[in-house]
C-alpha cells in the first residue's frame, strides 16, 4: 500500500464527490424559479440514493470477478471483502475501500446528470425508482465492461476516466429520457430562461474544481500520468470555453457567461476518456472543438424538437462521443504506455475500436433507458400532473420555496 | 386630493424624488414594476436561443398631494423624468376621495 | 380616460398582454403581487412544521386608455385571463383625470 | 364602490389581514413598496462608506369593498396597523367605477 | 514525519476550515432575508476569534501536559515548543504545527455550530465575549478530556472525531442559549420560513465534503483506517438523508429539499464518534436512524417551547448522543484495533463508557454555557433590543442589508 | 520525485484554481445586479485565456532559460520539455507538469483580480486583449524575476509566494487602470451598493481555503515549511478580520461582515510573501495590521478620488507592500533556513532589499499596465458606451441577466 496515492485518491474521492452538489447548482441555476428546489433535491437524493445501491450490490455487478465479459459476479455483495487492505486485482496500491469509494462517486455523479433531460416535470417518486433500476441495470454493466475486467476494455477501448461510463451514458439515457418524458408544457412557446446564473457558474466551478479528481484521480496514482491528466484536463475546459464563446460569437453575436459555463463542463466531458492518453498540446484542440461541437449540439435540440431541458444530450452525449473519438485521433504511447497510439500517431484501429465503443455504449444505455423509463411509468407514472408543473416541483413535490427575500 | 402615479425610468428615481420634494411633497411610494410600451425592450440570449423581452424595468412613483398647485409638481416632475428618448413614460392624475394617517387619525389635507 | 387594474394568474400573463395590444392599448405595466381572496392558498413544510401560506402570486396588470370601447377591452381581457378556476382575478375601472407623456408633455389622449 | 390603498409598516401585515377579513372584506392585493415620508430612513456601511438610504420598506393593501361601511373599516385597520411612531404610513380612497370577477364575468358588488 | 501523512492532514485540516463558511451558508439560508448577514457573520468570525484564543492559550489548555485528568498546562502557551517537528507524544507522523491547526478548526467550527441556537436575536459583541469564554471554559477542557489525555479519554469512551467534543458539546451549549435567551419575538405564531435553501443546500454541501477531512483526517495517517472512516462518513450521510425523508414522508406527505440537507448533517453528526471504529454496514443502519432520530429532535422543540431557531439541540445534540450509543453498539475491534469492541460484539460495558461520557459531556457543557451566557448577559446583554429584532441583525448590527437585487 | 510531494502540489493546483471563481464571486457580489454576470465572466474568461497564453508561451517567458536575470527564454515555448518527469531545476522532486500547471494558476487569478479596478465599465473585447498583453509583457517577466532566476531573486528579495508577483503587480495595474479607465457614472453621487453579499462571504471563504495551496503549496514539498505556511496564512486571515472590524467600528460605529470579508483577504494578501519565512506569532502582529492598513487604503480612495471599484489597490496594492515590508521585519532564519533574517532579527539590509523589489515592482507594473491601456483603448476602445454603462454589462456585453426571481 502506499501512502500517498492513498491520500491522493481519498482526496480525489471527495472532490467527486462534491461535484454532485455542484452539478445541483449547475442544474438548479439553469432552472425556473420555481423548480429550484425539485432540480437540486434530484442531484443531492442521488448521492444518497446511488451510494446504498453502489455498496450493496452495485459495486459487486461492476467489479465482482468477470462473468463471461459482461458483468461481475456477487462476490463483493453488501461490500463483502472489501476491507482496508488493497485488493491487488483492482488497486495494489490503495486500501480496497477506497477504490470502491471512489468509485462510488463516479456512479453517483452519473445518475444526477441524467436529470438535467426531465427537468422540471419528473415526479420526485419515479426519479428514485428510475435511479435504483437504471444503477443496476445500465451503469454497474456499462462500468464492467469499461473498468472491471469487461468486453470492452479488453477489447481495447480507451476510456480514461469515464467518457462512456458517465457521459455517453448518461447523455444517450437522456434522449431517452426527454423522448418518453415529452416536452415541457410550453415549449417552443414561451421563454424558458435560467433563474439564476451565477449560480449555475458557482456549480460549474465546482465542477471543474472536483473533475480534476475525476481525471487525474483515474491515474490511480500520485504520478506523472495524474499531472498529464491534471493538466490536459485544465487546458481542455479552458480551451472548450474558448471554442463556445468563439462560435457563440459569430453565431449570435455576443459571447454569454452561460456560454462560458457551458463550453468549461463541455470540454471537461470531451476530454474525460483521454486525460491520460494524449499530451497537453492535443488537448488543447481537444477541448476547443469540443466547444464548437457542442454548442451545435444543443442547437439541435430546436431542430429534433425534444426537450432535453437542460442539454445533457448535447454536452454529455455529444461530448462524450467526441471525446471517445478524440481518444482515438490523439492518444499516445509517448504519454501512457498501457494506453494506446491513436490515429494520428499511425494507428486507425484504435479509431474504430473507439467507434465501436461509443456505438455499443450509447445504445445499450439508449434501450434500457427507455425500457426502464417505460417500465417506471406504468408502474408509478412518471410526469406530475400539468397543474403540479405550472405551481412547479418546489411546490407540488416538495412543499417548498426556494427563497423569501 | 389628488393622487400622481409618475411612471419613470430607474435612473431618474433620484432626480424625481428630489423635484418631489422641493414641490413640498410630504411623502410618496416608490414601487418597481415593468412597463410595455412603444419603446422596444431587448434581446436575451441563453445557449443559442434568443428571447425577446418585451417588458422594461420602470419605476412608478406615487404620491397624494393638494389639488392646489398640482400643474407646477407635474411640470417639475417632467423636468426631472425627461430624458427625451422612446421610454421615458407617464404622468396619470386620479382623484382621491380621502386620505387618513394612520398614526394619529387625521383626516385630509392634515393627513398626508 | 380610464384605467383598468387586472389581477391575473401568472401564468395568463403573456394571453392578457396580447389581448390588450390587440385591443389597440398602447402601453401598460405589470406588477408582481399577492393576492388574498376565494381561492385557497398551500402549505409549506419546513422541518416538520407546517405553515398554511394564504397569500397568492397574482400579476397586476394596469392601463389607461380612452373610455370609449372599453368594454370590448373587458371582454377580452376576460375571454384571455379566465381559466374557469376560482382565483382568476379581477378587473377594476378607476376614473383617470389627466394623463402627461414625459417625453413630449402632451396631455390627454395623446399622452397615452 | 371604493378602493382603500392602506400603507403600512410590514410587521402589520398580519393584523391589518385579519382586520379586513374581520370586517368582511373578501379580497385583497399585497405589494412590497418603497415608502418615502417624515419617517426617517438608516444609514449603510460598504467599506467605511456611509450611505443614508431614504426609502424604507412598506406594504402597500389594496383592497375594493363597497361604499356602505367603509367608515368602521377605516377604524378597524386604524387600530390593526398603528404602533404610535412615526411611519405607520396613510390610508388612501379612491373611486371605482365597475368590477369584474373574470372566472364568471359578474360586475358590481356580485364581482367582489 | 512522513509526508503523505503530513499532506493527508493539511489538505484535512484546509477541508475543515472550509466546514465553518459551509456552515455559516447552511445557517445563513434557514434565517429571515434581514438576518442573513449577521448569521453568516457569526460563524466566520469564529474563524478568526477561536483561532486567536486557539493558539494564544486554548491550544495549550486542551494539549498541553495533562493535570489531574482534567486540563492541558500551559506549555503550549503562545505556541511555545509547537513548530516545524513532530511532537511525538501527540502525533509522531506529521509536524506539530499540522496536528496542532487541524485541531484548532474543530474549535472553531463548535463554537459556529452552537450560533444556530441563538440565531436572530443575538448581540454581535455579546457573541464576542462568548465565543472566547466558552472556547476557554467549555471546548478546550473537554477536548483535553477526551483527546489530550484526560480522564474521558483514559477511561476508554470513544470518541473518533468529536462526538462529544464537537456535536454534544455545542449542542447541549445550544439549549443553555435557547432558554436563557428565550424566544424569538412571534415565535409560535408567525411563520419562520428559510429565505434562500438553495443557499442552505450549498452549505450542506459544503459541510459534507469537509467532513471527509474532519472524519478521515482524525485517523491522522493516511491508511486503511482513513478508508474506513472516509466510508462510514459518506453512507452514514446518504442514509440518514433516506432516513429522514422517509419519517418526513410518513408523518407530513412529502420529502422536502431542506429535509434532505438536514438529513445529510444528522447523519455526518451521528457518524463523527463512530467513523474509525465501526464498520461500512453499521454505518449504514447508524445513519438511518440518525435521520429518524434528529427528525424527532427537531419536533421535540415545538413540544417543550423552546426556541433553538436553527435545531442544534435536535440535530447536533441528539445526533452526537445518537452516535456515541451507537459507536457503543457497532463498534469493532476488527474495523479498529485500537478501539474496543461494542455491544453487538459482546462488549456491553463500552456502552456504559459511552453513555458516562455522554452525561458528563452534556451537563459539563449545559452548565457552564449556561454560567457564561448568564455573566455575559449581567455584563453587556446578549439580545438585541425588540425594535432591532424587528429590523433584523443585519441593519441593527452591521448596518448591511445582504441583497440588492 | 516523491509522491506525497506530488500530490500536495496537485491538489494546491487545485486548490489555486477554485480560488478564481471564488473571486468571481467575490466582486460579483460586490457588484450591482446589473452587471453580476459581467464581473464574474471576467475572472472566469482568464481562466481560461491566460492557462492558454501561460502554457503557449508564458511559462516560457517566466521560467524559461535566464537572460540576462530579466525573461526567460524560449526553450519551454508551447510546452516543450515540460513532461511528467521532474525538471530538478525548478523542482526535483514533481513532475515537470505539475510544476508548470500550479504556476498557471497564479497568472490566472493575478489577471482576474485586476478587474476589480474596473469593473461595470470595460469593454469584454478589451478586457480579452489587456489579459493577452498584460500576461505575456506584465505577469511573465515579473514572475522570472523573482521565481524564475531573474535579478530580484538573485539579489535576495523574499516573496514566499507571490507578494510582489501576484498582490503588487495587479494592484498597481488597478491603479492604472482606474487612472486610465475613469469614474464610473454617477460616481461619488450615486450609491454604489453590493447587490449580494453572501455571495461576496462566499467568495471570500473560497478564496481563504484555495489560499492554503497558494501559500502552503508554495513550500513544492509536504514538509514542516508548508505547515508552517498553512498556519500563518490562516493566522493572518483570522487577525486581519480582527484587525480591519476593530478599525471599522471604532471609525463607523459598527463591524460590518463586508468588513470582516475584506478583512480575510486583507490578510491572506500580505501574508503571501512572508508565509514560509516568517513564524505564526509574528503572522498574528501582521495580519491584525493588515486588516488595519487597508482599511486605510480602501478610504484612501475616496480622498484621491480615483474609481478602483472593488478595491484592488486599496486591498493588494498596499496589502501587498505591507506583506513585503513585513516580510523584512519578521523573517526569521529560525523558520526557513534558506530565507533570511529581517529586521526585528537583526538583519536591516532585508528590509531594503524588500523595499527595492516594492518599488521596482510597483514601478514596473504601472507603467507597463498603463501603456497596454493606452495601447489598448486606441485599438478598441476600453469603455462601453454611456448607455451600456446605464444598461449594465450584463444585457450590453452578455446578453443576459443574472437573475430571474
Ligand atoms: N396606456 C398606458 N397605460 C399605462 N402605462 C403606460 C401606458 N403607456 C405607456 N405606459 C408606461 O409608460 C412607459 C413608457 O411608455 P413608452 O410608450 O415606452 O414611451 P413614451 O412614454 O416615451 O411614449 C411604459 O413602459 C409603461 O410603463
Ligand atoms: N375585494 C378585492 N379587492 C381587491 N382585490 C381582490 C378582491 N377580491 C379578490 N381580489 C384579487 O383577486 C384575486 C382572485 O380572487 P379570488 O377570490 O381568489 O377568486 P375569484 O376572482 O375567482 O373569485 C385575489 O387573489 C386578489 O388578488
Ligand atoms: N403624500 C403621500 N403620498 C403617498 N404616500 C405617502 C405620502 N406620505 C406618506 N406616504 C406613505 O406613508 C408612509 C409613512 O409616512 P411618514 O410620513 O413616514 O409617517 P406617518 O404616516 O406616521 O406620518 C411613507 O413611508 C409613505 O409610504
Amino acid at each position: 500500500m502506499n501512502g500517498a496515492d492513498t491520500v491522493f485518491i481519498i482526496i480525489s474521492a471527495a472532490l467527486v464527490m462534491f461535484m454532485t452538489p455542484g452539478l445541483a447548482l449547475f442544474y438548479g441555476g439553469l432552472a425556473r424559479s420555481k423548480n429550484v428546489l425539485g432540480t437540486i433535491m434530484q442531484s443531492f437524493i442521488a448521492l444518497a440514493l446511488v451510494s446504498l445501491v453502489w455498496v450493496l450490490w452495485g459495486y459487486s455487478l461492476a467489479f465482482g470477478t468477470d462473468i463471461g465479459g459482461l458483468i461481475g459476479g456477487f462476490n463483493f455483495l453488501f461490500l463483502k471483502g472489501v476491507g482496508q487492505e488493497p485488493n491487488p486485482q483492482l488497486a495494489g496500491n490503495i486500501p480496497h475501500l477506497v477504490f470502491m469509494i471512489f468509485q462510488c462517486m463516479f456512479a453517483v455523479i452519473t445518475v444526477a446528470l441524467i436529470t438535467g433531460a426531465f427537468a422540471e416535470r419528473m415526479k420526485f417518486g419515479a426519479f428514485l425508482l428510475f435511479a435504483v433500476l437504471w444503477t443496476t441495470f445500465v451503469y454497474s454493466p456499462l462500468c464492467h465492461w469499461v473498468w472491471g475486467g469487461g468486453w470492452m476494455g479488453s477489447m481495447g477501448a480507451l476510456d480514461f476516466a469515464g467518457g462512456a461510463v458517465v457521459h455517453m451514458s448518461s447523455g444517450s439515457a437522456a434522449l431517452a429520457c426527454a423522448l418518453v418524458l415529452g416536452r415541457r408544457q410550453g415549449f417552443g412557446q414561451k421563454a424558458f430562461i435560467p433563474h439564476n446564473l451565477p449560480m449555475t457558474v458557482t456549480g460549474a466551478a465546482i465542477l471543474w474544481f472536483g473533475w480534476f479528481g475525476f481525471n487525474a484521480g483515474s491515474a490511480l496514482a500520485a504520478d506523472g500520468l495524474a499531472a498529464n491528466a491534471f493538466v490536459t484536463t485544465h487546458l481542455a475546459a479552458a480551451m472548450a470555453i474558448l471554442g463556445w464563446i468563439s462560435v457563440e460569437k459569430m453565431h449570435r453575436g455576443q459571447p454569454t457567461t452561460l456560454g462560458a459555463a457551458s463550453g468549461a463542463v463541455a470540454g471537461l466531458v470531451a476530454v474525460t476518456p483521454a486525460a491520460g492518453f494524449i499530451g497537453p498540446i492535443a488537448s488543447i484542440v481537444l477541448g476547443f472543438l469540443a466547444g464548437g461541437i457542442c454548442y451545435a449540439g444543443v442547437l439541435l435540440k430546436e431542430r429534433l424538437d425534444y426537450d432535453d431541458s437542460l442539454d445533457v444530450v448535447g454536452i454529455h452525449g455529444l461530448g462524450g462521443i467526441w471525446g471517445a473519438l478524440g481518444t482515438g485521433l490523439f492518444a499516445s504511447l509517448a504519454v501512457n504506455g498501457s494506453g494506446a497510439n491513436g490515429l494520428f500517431f499511425g494507428n486507425a484501429g484504435q479509431l474504430f475500436i473507439q467507434l465501436i465503443s461509443i456505438v455499443a455504449t450509447c445504445a445499450f444505455s439508449f434501450v434500457l433507458s427507455y425500457v426502464i423509463l417505460k417500465i417506471v411509468d406504468v408502474l408509478i407514472g412518471l410526469r406530475v400532473s400539468l397543474e403540479d408543473e405550472e405551481i412547479g416541483l418546489d411546490l407540488s413535490q416538495h412543499s417548498e420555496t426556494g427563497y423569501k427575500f | 386630493m389628488k393622487k400622481m402615479e409618475i411612471i419613470i425610468r430607474p435612473s431618474r428615481l433620484d432626480a424625481v424624488k428630489e423635484a418631489l420634494t422641493a414641490q413640498g411633497c410630504k411623502g410618496m411610494n416608490v414601487t418597481e414594476i415593468s412597463g410595455f410600451g412603444r419603446q422596444r425592450g431587448h434581446m436575451e440570449i441563453y445557449r443559442g436561443a434568443e428571447y425577446q423581452i418585451d417588458l422594461v424595468p420602470k419605476i412608478k412613483v406615487e404620491t397624494v398631494l393638494e389639488a392646489d398647485g398640482l400643474q407646477e409638481v407635474v411640470d417639475a416632475v417632467l423636468d426631472a423624468a425627461r430624458t427625451g428618448k422612446v421610454g421615458d413614460g407617464k404622468i396619470f392624475i386620479h382623484p382621491v376621495e380621502e386620505v387618513v394617517r394612520i398614526r394619529t387619525g387625521e383626516r385630509g389635507v392634515n393627513g398626508l
